[in-house]
Formats: structure tokens, C-alpha cells, sequence
């Protein structure tokens, strides 16, 4: 190439030594290596080097392993429309762009910490119980994403310390007069139904005077109801369990083919939802039969079966032949069933309306063309309507839950006219013009639900009421009180947040209604009517071997007639623990106890001290462990055919114990807590005289035996050999006979100090 | 000015050199007998394993269970239901309904199995103590227990067993006597040469169970589970004996004392061996045709074995010593074999050495490169150290030829990326995006510049 | 040429991976650097090694000597010579001046020993056609000779040997007797640990000997060279007999039995391990004090084996099932941790493969993205598979805190590309970059993206 340049020769210069241009190195040649799909990659070479590699990574990172991988929000999928395999969803920029998760934490939004241990808190005083204990519960919207569930929707679960299920707090949980119901127990899934039943007055009235009656069948489930309700109602807030009920319900076959038991059933195969909507279908059923065996005096056998039965006949038309038969078909129950290609959302009315009247086609025997062919049903409702409506919500599919999550579509009151084989339904401003037009509609108002509460996976979905207690509140109801039953958690919620809905987490499973015209019917005149019979039966001679004497009539108990119980109990299941891989050791459930035996001695008068009601308990379940030492009880003991003893059902022991309480008895006995909780009767505080706190000293925090109290005070030995429940009725019977002798004295404190 | 280039310098540390001892001419028995344990391509081998154990199945929704996540069903030799919407029968050798789970612990972030037995309630709390003493068995063959705990989030009571996880294994049952078993359709007896490697994989089976029970008994234990169904092949010929313990822990009020369990581990192991060595699953329903049969198929020493390991010394009980001595040549053999494949496995480990470090630099560059919250930074100029970084990255990656046709050149994006890794002199010309300007540096300069970058992300973080 | 000059130094190994302290008490779910890839002292050794194998030395001069070529002297163990010109003196264990060259065959490439004994000449044909037998001595613990031959291109009469090379081994000499042994100050008798530690290597260092000696004694040879200076170290513990086949083709008319020369291994095999375990080269000039020492020091088996060894057995000769039935719980205990240390080397491996498919992973992340030629393709769209791969790169790399500030996680971008190359079907959640959108999307899907369009770009290369 050539330069030119052209300038002044005087004033061209060039620098003697100049700077090199800089130009990029001559490009090595690259190694002459074939890198295939498994050659490995050292064969290029690496330079020689006097300084730290570039690719060095500094030491002193750290970097976390084992994160679960993060998790997309539910909503954001249920969004996402795919493309390609690619889903595409809105961002609803809950973090910023790719924001680290910490996945480490597993503390899930409004999950609430178990409260500590009675015990515990003993030990550390107080302090920190005047901390606002709604703050837990108390969730607040915005910290919610849409499918968190609050606070108070989580499972609860009981905690068991090494001085057993007394020690939790339950207060923690229910600080109403509303009684909770535990879990822990077998099929107790059951439990906010059995609440929804006891807060719809009319079934309440019916079974506690059906349980007042003499009913003795062994099955009864009506019975329970009555027993369960009056424990519900006398424990005033404190918490109960439906261990009899559940023992009973338990014990039906036909339950169990229905599938309706927990036990054995993995957890996939039905939903929860579609057992306590079987269960609902059953109950009702069931009850109805149960009134029919033993109907309250004045009425008809089939009266509750008629408070509770939409009568229907369904019209099946053959399509070949076009012959009409028409079938009664009643039932207890009706499924909601959604329209399926609506253009807009019905209301609940039209659902409603839907459900009862639904076409149908079915394939079916035709009598006349001898031959399975395709039936058109049509169900047409009489002119009977039920005092309860019972309904299951069925929400499964897709479409009922855009039902449900529409805002506010639950209607409290609904009203229905039969017309003309026609069914009309209507709610909301509509119903209040039918109301003055028509006076033969019926109105329905809504008394609770319970709805299936799905967490995220982790989380087995459970099941609560949401029921307005005011029903079943004596005289007018002013303003209703929305409740929500999470097993033994109950408070007070908004009418809102009761009757509306979330698919993400919260549908409705049963929806209770009655007819207006029973609300807050009350009637309590059971109380009266007792059928005290059972006290005063007969022992049968062959076994009256045992110094049990029944009471005569003269010895009718009357309120205030003080009684001495002691009870023994046997082992049905063996304690549960869990260890975690920590190690760490929980109580999971402690053994199972089943009534064994009972003792039931006078406490007054000549024959003080002699006892009336010494029941073995016939025990159809196997017995892992008779604690023969306490017990006194002995292999065979229970069953029928070897023991020596005159077995009775636990109903028959039951029932007496539960007359002598509703005759206002008072029950003398040592340490009765436990004994009234596994009997599974509540006993009010007035009506419970205990050994254990008669002799109680606060300063030295120690219950004391019965044992020690008998050598101490009576100068006697007992529970030399086995326990024996007379002994120890009698024992505690004395010694508050002693008690009140001190008290007499004055001299009681200071014998107790000695 | 060409002394530039005495600069330069060849790519010559770090370069692959074949290592270990060189098998050349073997004859073919020497492979089989020297190969026991090598499987002929480790690459795919690993390959598959590590899929394996990444895999995950979304569809399947399983609940956390205690430190452990992402749980995956693995109950693969369960009979395939045969209706449609029948629900997987799982299987039920310890009388409880059995799964098996692989899963993520969150707390080393390492895989294990867990194998939940279902409806187990644990009432006794040192039946499950007795995985203690399990956890310190360590060996080779013995598949080892890390936990048990109890466990209700399957909506169920359950007793997990934590063990290692072994990708794609297979346990003897299924490839002895499976459907698709390669060894199905043998018969052994017939063919002269397919004895002698039946026979050779026989010994190495019972070199390796022998070896785990020498360990399980030393530490007061017995193996319980010597059972096609519960012994792992986890590589070539490598077993390794699964579910210990949890007999011990369901069991545990068995009333059997250690030396009748120990005892029985050596009739269970003839067992085992017995019907391999006849490939029937039965053979111990006619002992004495299926002895015969292994008399007549092998040579002596392994029906001796068996007797041994059947009937026990005439007097006394059976004892490791003198079952080791039986198999004194065999264990040798097996520990050659196994020495072999030491050397074997660190050849191949000394040629992918410098993988690691490409992955670092990389990711280096992932970390600085197109990061958008640096994008409207106002620093982000010409002449900042992102724009170079970012040239670069277009020269080692974005080569085309003549017609503008990509060239994908990894020995040029290698070469580039050592040279930068040890930052050399060398100098390179770079080119705006816009193609108006050339930029010249060296890798030194890059690689300072990346440093720069880096630390000041650190910084940041 | 300069470049020559950077062959003389050496690596420096420290730069290679940060120093700097470790962090110690880390919880176990958490990891730095170091832990993440290959443990830097197995790296640092197994590079070593690939440096040993590479390292010529250009100024000296050697022949090429048949099919091997670029030999590099290699008798390091012999004292270094004095005078700067002096001659390095080589060994003569066998009568003749040895030397040891490091060769590379040019017919498979691979690197081997060349064992030259000068001034040796063949009279008997028969004696090197004894390396035949040799050839197919294949154990773990011998160092296999390959090739045997006589050459005059060293300018005399040579024969040369070629065994297997083993990069940076040491003799045992050298290990336990050298000047700077580790080994060297050491007192046993005093120290408990140390004593067990000693123990446990004496036992390796047995099983592994009585291994070889049963394969050599097998093959109707005998190993003859049971001596320190003769036996390699090759890995931690793992030892190799060397020079076998020499003695027995230089002294092929020795007249010797092959019963005598068996018999002579058992012997030279106790002497060998009764001065290591004396920790003194010398410990059989006083026999008796040393095995009193053995007793005093070592529980009483490793005496009766050595004096098994020494005085064979009341009656007959010493036979490989009698010393086996003494260490047989020996060899199960090795025969056990060699198939320990076999699942450690594969796990390093897979983890280095999985590296290796990382670095070609981001290779082509390099590749695809930000091409400028795409930047204006009017089929980039919000729905491409590149849009989606870039999307992907960012969640990757580009994660941030709470803040925004960046986080550099390379576990989670070792997590995400490892369930990229493995393409799981877990669902990951993308975001556009103006944060409007999410795409869902599993790594499968990604895997397949990056496939489609990497072939396209090849398509068009």
C-alpha cells in the first residue's frame, strides 16, 4: 500500500520512535481435538497459570441443598390457559421477578401454635395469658392469598402431656357456652353434623323425648342423639366427646357396608364430603326408624319420619312403549344437582327447584316390553312438606363450584309452595312479595351447614359446622349467632363468613333448613316425663350373688339424693405413640378405655353404703389389656358366655346413671373426672362431690389417693388385692361422710394439715 | 512486534492422560472373572441413574413427611392392576400394607427411600429404638437404615423406614424370576458355558452376602430378610441386602432369641442361593432333586456350601468361621475384582476433571450477563466492563462463517474459556454490536473485568 | 521458541481452587464451594497424576525403542547425584544397571514403563518367552507386564520390560524406609491409635499381597520380587507387585524349583511385613526381638500369621488355603471397604459426568442465546421456544431477595439445570420480563426447546 501525504516540508514531522499500533494476537491454533457427545472436555488443554483461576468461586459461600422445589400458586394454575404445552397465566405479582422463596420455612399462613400444657403453664405462672387470644385466630384478609386458609379452619388437634388429656386447654380453643366436640375418636368426621343436628330444634326436641322414653334397643342411635344433646347442653362450653354415639353408630353393619366408617378407608377412595353426605342420607333414616320403635307418648309412630321426608313420586315412562308407572319416591335427603349448560348462573331458588324436579334418563327393566330400555323419570312433588330440609350440596363438579363461589348466593330464608303437582321456589324480594300473595307458602330458614375444608396437599381436608345457634334458643329469635364447630374449636362468626364460600378451600357438604313456624321451639318438658323404670328392675336371681340390692319405690332418688359411684374401665387399645426422626416421643392417643364395670351405692338413710347398681358391661370389642390390678376386672369377665357376673348393655348402665343425674342425684365418688369422661356423661360441677378435691391442698399441689386417705383418715387398709369397685365407692362415701363430720367440728383444715 | 506472541501460550496443563492399568488381550474369562463388577458403559449407566433419581411425577400429589419432600411412589414390582380404574395393590411381605417412596431430606438434600408400612401403630417405644443399632451397621452390601419414625400425614398410622436410595435397582427377584428376566428362559445345566458364569455369579453373590452377614452378626443382629424380594442388584453383580430392621421393629416382642434368628439367616441364605442356582423360585419345594441338580450343574465346593449353610456342622451351630473358610478363594477373587474396578472408576474419574470448573466459570458468566436490573443502570456504558463481558460472550458463543451461518465450535468456546480462566496475555479483538467499533484486549483485561463484576454482585447480595 | 520455557514450571495447584479457610460448623444442609464439586485433594491428585504422565523432558535425548517413543528417564528414588555434570547412577537390584523410562506406544497411545536392564544378553529364547505367562497374570495387585524384548538402540545390548505406569507411585521402600517418610519418626509401641492405625494398613498390605501371590502361585509362577523396593504404592493403601517376571527370565536356568521359589515368596512376604511393622528395614537381623515386638505391639493373629509365613506348618508346606483360613475375616473386612471406596469413586464420577453435560448444557445456552441474527427474526415471539429459553436462563441466574438485590445460588442453578438435562416433568413457573405474565412450563418442555433449537442452529451451520 502506498501513504501520501502532502504538507509544508518544513513543518513535516515524524516521531523517531512511535508507538506500535496494537492489533489482536495472531489466533493460536486451536487443539486439534474432535470433541464428540463423550470425550472428555480436558482434552483442551488449559494454559499455564500463575494467578487464581477466574473460575474459583469464593470459599466463604454458602449455599443451602435439600430446598422442596418451590411450589406455583394454585390460583395462578388454575388459571393458566396452555398453549404449546406452555401454560400462560396473568403474574399476580405477589414477590418480584424470580424472588428467592425461603422454601426452608414450612410455617404455613395462619397456622396457629398448639397453647401450652395446663401443666406447663402452672409451672411458669401466668404471665403471658393476658396476651389477646384472638390474635391468633384472628385473620386478616390481606394476608391471605386466596386459597390460604384462616386460622381458625385448620384441623385441630389434641395434644396429650404425660398427665393425659387434662392437661390441654381446651378453654383455648371454645371460649362459648358452646359445647366442642373431640376428635380422637373413631368416625368422629361425624362431628359438625351431629352439632348441626343438635341446633335444629326440632330434631333435638324429638330425640330427647324419644331418649326419655324407655327405648332399650342396644342400636338406637336416637337414643345417643338424646344422650349426646343433653351432654352438649349441660356442659356449657366445655368440651364433650361423642364417644357412645360414636361406639354405637360404630357397631352397624349396615354403616359399614355403606362405607361410612373411617377406619380402613384410604383416604383416596372417598372423599369426605361424600361420607358425611351418606352419612346425612343414613342418620336421617335411620332416626326415623329408631322414633317408630318407641314413639313419644301422644304421637304417631311415623311423626319424625314425616318432619323429615319430602314424599315424591317419580313417573317413569317407558320411551318404546310409552307406559306410565309412577313410584313413591321419598326421601330424607336432596342432592343439589347443577344445571349443566346454563347461560348465567340461577340462583339458589332455581337450583333448588332443578334438583327436586330433575328429568332424567336411566336405562331400566320394562314390565310390559319385557325388555331393558331407555326411561324418561320425572319426579313430581306431593303436597307434604317436611318441618327439616335437609339438602347434600354435592359440589364437585367444575360448575357447582362457580355456584358456590359466587358471592353471597346462599339464601337464608327460602320459600316453597307445592301447587298443582307444580314445585315453586323462591328467595330474597321475590319471597317476601309471594309472602304476602300466597299464604300457603312454607318458609325455610337456613339453621347451618357443614363444609369440607381442603388445605394444600399436605393437609387431609376435614370437615365443619357453621351453624346459627340462635334456633335453638328459647323464645323469640331477635338476631341470629353464627357459630363455627371445628370440632372442639367453636367460635362466633359473621352471618358472611358463614354462608359464603371458597372453592379453593371451603364448600359446602349439608345444608340444614327448617320450616320457620319451629324455630326456637323449645321443649323441655322431657325433663318431667322421665321413664325411670330401669332403676327399679329386678336383678335376675340366677346371679345375685353379689350384695347388690335394686332400690325399691320408696327409694325413689329425688334431687339432692346423694349417690356413691365408682367405676372400672378395660383397655381397648393400647396407648399410640410417635417418634419422629428427631427422636422426639408424642403421645399421639392414649390408650383407648371402655366402661367395665359400675358401682352405684346409697348414700343415705338405713341401707347406706349398700349397693343398687353393680353393672359388668357386656364388651363386644376384643380387650388388649384388663388392668386386671386397678380394674379388678378379669379375662372373661365381660363376656357373656363365662362370666359370672349379670352382664348389661353399656346402653342399660348408661341410661341408669344418666336417669339418676337428670333426677338431680349427686354423685359421691373418688376422683370422678376421668370416670365421667370415659362413661361419657357430663355431670355438673353441683351435682359432683369428689374425694379428691375435698381433701385437696393447694399449697401441696398433690392429689392424694384413695389409698392413702382410707389409711390416713379411716384407718383402714384397702386395694390390698385388686381394686373393687364397691370398696371404693364406699371408701370415698365415707370418707365425705368423715369430711362432714370434720366440718362440723370445724376441725377439717386442721386435719387436713396434719 | 511478533514477540507478542512468545505470550502465547499452548493449551498444554490440565490435559486428559489416559491413567490406570491397561487391560489389553485379555482372554475372555479373564474379562468375566476380573470384570465382575464393571459395567460395560459407566457413562450411560450413571446417565440413567441420575435421571432416576431426579424424576418426579407431578401428577401424584404426597404430602412432606417429616424433613423429607417430593416424594415419589417407587412401588414398581407390584402387579399391574387390571382394571382401569383399579387402584394399585401394593405389596404386603411384613403383613402390612407396603410402599415405597424415593424423596428429598431437606436437611443434607440428599435422596432416600422411605418405605411406609401402613396401619402400624407403634405402642412400645423401643421397638423402634432398635434402628439404632441398625444405623451403625455399615457395609457395603447391606442396603443401611438412617431412621424410623412414625408418621400420620398419609391419613393413616405409619411407620417409615429411611434408607439409601439406590437408582435403578433391582432386586433379585426380579431379575432372577421377573417376566422380563434375562434369566427366564435359561436352563442351566445344558449349556457349558453359561454354568460357568451362572456358577461365577453365584460365588460373588454369596462372597457379598456372606460379607454382610459377617457385619450384621458382629454387631448382635440378625439379617431377617435374605429373600430374592429383598436383596437389591444395584450395579453389575453388586447386592446389597434391603428393609433391615424393620422386622426387628415390627416384630419386636417375637420372643425369638439372636441365635435362632442368626441361625435362620444361614438356612434363608442356602435358600436364596439354592434357588438362583437352579433359576426356580421354588426349589426348596423338592430340596433334595434341587441339591442334586446343583451337584450335578456345578462343582462340589458349592453344593458343600449349601449343605453347610442347610444342615450346619455335625456338631454345634453354624458359624461365620467356618463358613468363611468354605469360600476362602472366592472372597479373594471377589476382592480383586472389585480392586479392579477401583482403577477402572478412577481412570474415568481423571478424565472428566475439568468439568467442574468450566461449570464455575460459567455460571459466572449466567450470573453477569443480561441481568435486567442492570440494563437502565446508568453506569452500563461503552466502555463499562458488563459491555465487554458481554462482547465476549458474543465472541466465544455467536462465531459465524463466511455466509453468516452460526458455527457451533466447542473446542473454540473451551479454548476461549481456559484461556480466560488463567487470564493469558493473549490479546483478542472484539465487535460492537452496531459492527462500528473494534475493541482489543486481552484475556487478562477480561478476566479482571469479570472479577470486577462479580464481586460487585456480591457485594450487592 | 519461549513457549518451551512453561513446561519446566510447575502447577500450582493452590491456585486452582480458592485456599482460604473453610467454613467450619455448616449445617448439614448447607455447602460451600468446595463441597459442591469433586473434593479438591482428589482432583489435586489425580491431576498430578495426568501432569506425570504428560511431563517430558525435551533437552534429554532418547531413543525411540520399538514401538515407543518420547521416553522420559524416571529414577527418582535414586540418590541424586552430586557434581553438576555427574551421571545419575541407576539402580542394580538385579545384577544389571537398570534404568526406568516413562514411554508412550504409538500403536495404542497409552503410556507405559520401560524397565531396561543393561548389558543383558539373550542367550536362551526360551527364557523370554517365560513373559508369556506373565502377560496373563491379571490381579489388582501386580503390576501387569506387558511386552518384553532386547534392543540395541541404547548403543549396548538392553532388554527392556514394559509394565503398566502408574503416575507419582512410590515403593515401599521409599513410603515406610525413605528419608522422607512420614513414617520415618515414628515409634509404634507408644501410641494406641497410632498402633491401630498401623494395624489396619499391615492387614491391607497383607490381603492385598496374599491376593497377588495367590493369582501369581495360581498361574504356576512365583512372584520372587516380595521386597519394599519392589512393591508400588499407588493409591492410599492400595499397593502393587512390581517387576514380576524379571528375575525369571535373567535367571531362567537358576534350577530352582518352582515349590522352592513359592515357598521363598511366603518367607520374603513375612520379612516384608515384619520390618514394616517394626517401622525398621532391618528388623530381621534380629528376628526374634522384632516378632517380640509384633507380639508385645499387635493382637496375637498378625504374630501367628508371620510366623505361619516363617515357619510354614508342623507338617508339609505352606499352601495358599492355610494362610488364607488366618486373615479370611481380613480379607472380607478389605474386600468390604474396597467395595465402599468403588461407591464413592462412583459418585464423584457421576457427579464429574453430570458436570461434563452441564458444561455442553450451558454451551448451548451460550449458543441459542442473545444471538443478534435473532434479534430481528420475525419468528421470535412471545411464544418461541427461545423466548421460553430465555425466560429460563433468567430464572436460573437472575434470581434476587426481598430487595431485589441478586443472589448468587449455585445450587439452584446446578438444581435447575441438572432436572434440564435429566427432563423432569416438575412444573416451574416463568415470568416475562415487564413481569406481566407467568408461563408454566416443566423442564421437559424446556429440554425439548433447547433440542429444537440448538438443531436448528446446526441446521443452518
Amino acid at each position: 500500500a502506498i501513504l501520501q501525504l502532502w504538507g509544508k516540508p518544513d513543518k513535516i514531522r515524524f516521531t523517531e520512535l512511535s508507538n506500535p499500533v496494537e492489533w489482536a494476537s495472531v489466533p493460536s491454533q486451536p487443539p486439534n481435538v474432535d470433541l464428540r457427545e463423550d470425550s472428555p472436555l480436558s482434552l483442551v488443554g488449559m494454559p499455564y497459570y500463575r494467578e487464581q483461576l477466574l473460575s474459583a468461586w469464593p470459599s466463604h459461600l454458602v449455599f443451602e441443598v435439600g430446598k422442596p422445589p418451590p411450589k406455583i400458586d394454585s390460583d395462578i394454575l388454575a388459571k393458566q390457559k396452555l398453549h404449546d404445552y406452555v401454560g400462560y397465566a396473568p403474574n399476580p405479582r405477589r414477590t418480584r421477578r424470580y424472588q428467592v422463596e425461603s422454601t426452608k420455612v414450612q410455617e404455613k399462613p395462619g397456622q396457629v401454635q398448639a397453647p401450652r400444657f395446663r401443666s406447663e403453664k402452672a409451672l411458669q405462672g401466668e404471665s403471658d395469658d393476658r396476651i389477646d387470644e384472638n390474635t391468633p385466630w384472628s385473620a386478616v384478609a390481606g394476608e391471605l392469598r386466596p386459597f390460604d386458609v384462616p386460622a381458625m379452619y385448620h384441623k385441630v388437634e389434641i395434644k396429650y402431656s404425660r398427665f393425659g388429656v387434662d392437661d390441654f386447654d381446651f378453654e383455648f380453643y371454645n371460649k362459648t357456652n358452646y359445647s366442642g366436640l373431640e376428635t380422637h375418636i373413631t368416625n368422629s368426621y361425624s362431628n359438625p353434623l351431629l352439632q348441626l343436628l343438635k341446633f335444629t330444634p326440632m330434631i333435638k326436641n324429638y330425640a330427647l323425648h324419644h331418649t326419655a322414653r324407655n327405648c332399650l334397643t342396644e342400636t338406637c342411635l336416637l337414643c345417643e342423639l338424646g344422650f349426646l344433646f343433653d351432654m352438649l347442653d349441660k356442659a356449657n362450653g366445655q368440651n364433650c366427646q361423642a364417644t357412645n354415639f360414636l361406639k354405637t353408630f360404630s357397631s352397624i353393619s349396615q354403616a359399614s357396608a355403606m362405607g361410612l366408617f373411617e377406619e380402613g378407608m384410604p383416604r383416596s377412595n372417598q372423599s369426605l364430603t361424600g361420607m358425611i353426605q351418606s352419612l346425612n342420607r343414613f342418620l336421617m333414616e335411620k332416626i326415623a326408624t329408631d322414633f317408630k320403635s318407641c314413639p313419644i307418648e301422644g304421637r304417631d309412630e311415623s311423626d319424625m319420619e314425616n318432619a323429615l321426608i319430602t314424599s315424591s313420586m317419580t313417573c317413569i315412562k317407558c320411551s318404546n312403549c310409552g307406559t306410565e308407572t309412577m313410584r313413591p319416591s321419598n326421601s330424607f335427603v336432596r342432592e343439589l344437582a347443577y344445571p349443566k349448560k346454563a347461560k348465567s348462573l340461577g340462583s339458589f331458588s332455581t337450583v333448588l327447584k332443578h334438583s327436586i324436579e330433575r328429568d332424567g334418563q336411566t336405562r331400566g327393566w320394562c314390565d310390559k316390553c319385557r325388555r331393558y330400555l331407555s326411561l324418561t323419570t320425572k319426579k313430581v312433588v306431593q303436597d307434604v312438606q317436611p318441618k327439616v330440609l335437609m339438602f347434600n350440596a354435592a359440589a364437585i363438579s367444575p360448575e357447582s363450584k362457580m355456584y358456590w363461589a359466587e358471592k353471597n348466593w346462599l339464601p337464608r330464608e327460602i320459600g316453597i309452595v307445592v301447587q298443582d303437582k307444580k314445585f315453586l321456589c323462591y328467595q330474597g324480594t321475590e319471597l317476601n312479595k309471594v309472602k304476602e300473595r300466597n299464604p300457603n307458602v312454607v318458609v325455610y330458614e337456613l339453621v347451618g351447614l357443614v363444609a369440607e375444608i381442603t388445605g394444600d396437599q399436605d393437609t387431609p381436608p376435614h370437615l365443619v359446622g357453621l351453624i346459627d345457634v340462635s334456633f335453638t334458643n328459647p323464645g323469640e329469635r331477635k338476631e341470629s349467632s353464627w357459630h363455627l364447630f371445628n370440632d372442639f374449636l367453636v367460635r362466633p362468626v359473621s352471618q358472611e363468613e358463614a354462608m359464603n364460600f371458597a372453592p379453593a378451600w371451603k364448600l359446602p357438604s349439608v345444608l340444614c333448613f327448617q320450616q320457620k313456624s319451629e324455630s326456637n321451639v323449645v321443649d323441655n318438658s322431657w325433663t318431667e316425663r322421665l321413664d325411670t323404670g330401669l332403676l327399679f328392675k329386678e336383678i335376675p336371681l340366677a346371679l345375685m350373688n353379689t350384695t347388690c340390692r335394686t332400690l325399691s319405690i320408696q327409694e325413689n332418688p329425688t334431687p339432692g339424693t346423694v349417690v356413691a359411684i365408682d367405676a372400672e374401665f378395660v383397655a381397648l387399645q393400647k396407648e399410640e405413640i410417635e417418634v419422629k426422626a428427631d427422636g422426639t416421643r408424642e403421645m399421639i392417643r392414649p390408650s383407648r378405655l371402655s366402661l367395665a364395670r359400675v358401682s352405684v351405692l346409697r348414700g343415705n338413710g338405713e341401707a347406706e353404703g349398700v349397693p343398687f347398681i353393680d353393672d359388668y358391661i357386656h364388651t363386644k370389642e376384643p380387650v388388649v389389656d384388663y388392668l386386671t390390678l386397678f380394674s379388678g376386672i378379669e379375662p372373661g369377665d365381660l363376656d357373656p358366655m363365662q362370666s359370672r357376673h349379670a352382664l348389661v348393655s353399656l346402653k342399660v348402665a348408661y341410661k341408669k346413671l344418666w336417669i339418676l343425674l337428670n333426677l338431680g342425684c349427686i354423685f359421691v365418688g373418688h376422683g370422678l373426672l376421668k370416670d365421667f369422661r370415659i362413661i361419657n356423661i357430663h355431670v355438673p360441677k353441683e351435682q359432683v362431690i369428689d374425694t379428691v378435691n375435698i381433701y385437696f391442698k393447694p399449697s401441696r399441689q398433690r392429689k392424694l389417693s384413695l389409698r392413702f386417705l382410707a389409711y390416713y383418715f379411716l384407718r383402714q387398709n384397702i386395694q390390698t388385692g385388686n381394686h373393687d369397685s364397691i370398696e371404693d365407692a364406699n371408701t370415698a362415701l365415707r370418707l365425705y361422710k368423715k369430711y362432714l363430720e370434720f366440718e362440723d367440728a370445724g376441725i377439717f383444715e386442721q386435719m387436713l394439715n396434719n | 512486534y511478533y514477540g507478542q506472541q512468545s505470550y502465547q501460550q499452548p493449551l498444554q496443563y490440565h490435559l486428559y492422560a489416559p491413567l490406570g492399568p491397561h487391560k489389553q488381550n485379555l482372554l475372555s474369562f479373564q474379562r468375566t472373572v476380573h470384570d465382575i463388577f464393571l459395567k460395560d458403559n459407566i457413562r450411560e449407566d450413571l446417565q440413567k441413574k441420575a435421571e432416576a433419581t431426579l424424576q418426579v411425577i407431578p401428577s401424584i400429589t404426597l404430602p412432606n413427611v417429616d424433613s423429607y419432600h417430593s416424594l415419589v411412589p417407587l412401588d414398581l414390582h407390584v402387579a399391574k392392576p387390571q382394571g382401569k380404574n383399579a387402584q394399585p395393590q401394593p405389596a404386603s411381605t411384613f403383613g402390612h400394607t407396603s410402599w415405597v417412596y424415593k424423596a428429598t431430606n431437606n436437611k443434607d438434600g440428599l435422596v432416600y427411600i422411605l418405605r411406609r408400612l401402613e396401619g402400624f401403630r407403634l405402642s412400645n417405644e423401643k421397638a423402634i429404638r432398635v434402628v439404632e443399632h441398625w444405623k451403625r451397621v455399615l457395609n457395603a452390601n447391606v442396603v443401611t437404615v438412617h431412621d424410623a419414625f412414625t408418621t400420620r400425614v398419609f391419613g393413616d398410622n405409619s411407620i417409615v423406614f429411611v434408607f439409601d436410595y439406590f437408582p435403578n435397582a433391582q432386586t433379585l427377584q426380579e431379575v432372577h424370576f421377573g417376566t422380563n428376566s434375562r434369566y427366564q428362559n435359561r436352563h442351566h445345566g445344558t449349556n457349558q458355558n453359561q454354568n460357568a458364569n451362572t456358577e461365577h455369579m453365584l460365588w460373588t453373590y454369596i462372597v457379598q452376602i456372606a460379607s454382610a452377614l459377617k457385619t450384621i452378626h458382629a454387631a448382635g443382629l440378625a439379617a431377617r430378610t435374605i429373600q430374592p424380594n429383598k436383596i437389591l442388584l444395584t450395579n453389575k453383580n453388586r447386592i446389597r441386602i434391603n428393609c433391615c430392621s424393620i422386622f426387628d421393629v415390627i416384630h419386636y416382642e417375637g420372643g425369638r432369641t439372636l441365635l435362632d434368628l442368626q441361625q435362620d439367616d444361614y438356612v434363608a441364605f442356602g435358600k436364596l442361593i439354592l434357588s438362583i442356582a437352579c433359576n426356580n423360585p421354588h426349589a426348596m419345594h423338592n430340596a433334595q432333586k434341587s441339591m442334586d441338580f446343583v451337584g450335578r450343574t456345578f462343582p462340589s465346593d458349592l453344593k458343600n456350601f449349601l449343605l453347610y449353610l442347610f444342615n450346619g456342622p455335625t456338631v454345634g451351630v453354624r458359624t461365620m468361621e467356618e463358613m468363611f473358610s468354605m469360600i476362602s478363594f472366592q472372597v479373594i477373587q471377589n476382592f480383586d475384582s472389585s480392586l479392579h474396578q477401583n482403577d477402572v472408576l478412577e481412570s474415568q474419574l481423571s478424565k472428566e476433571l475439568e468439568n467442574a470448573r468450566l461449570v464455575r466459570l460459567l455460571c459466572k458468566f449466567g450470573f453477569i450477563n443480561e441481568r435486567p436490573e442492570f440494563a437502565h443502570d446508568h453506569k452500563w456504558s461503552e466502555t463499562g466492563d458488563r459491555y465487554l463481558i458481554m462482547l465476549f460472550r458474543d465472541y466465544v458463543f455467536h462465531q459465524v462463517d463466511e455466509n453468516g451461518n452460526p458455527v457451533l465450535d466447542l473446542v473454540h468456546v473451551l479454548t476461549c474459556l481456559n484461556k480466560l480462566d488463567a487470564g493469558t496475555d493473549e490479546k483478542i479483538m472484539l465487535v460492537s454490536r452496531d459492527e462500528q467499533n473494534c475493541l482489543i484486549v486481552t484475556f487478562r483485561e477480561l478476566k479482571r473485568a469479570i472479577e470486577a463484576s462479580f464481586s460487585e454482585l456480591q457485594k450487592r447480595g
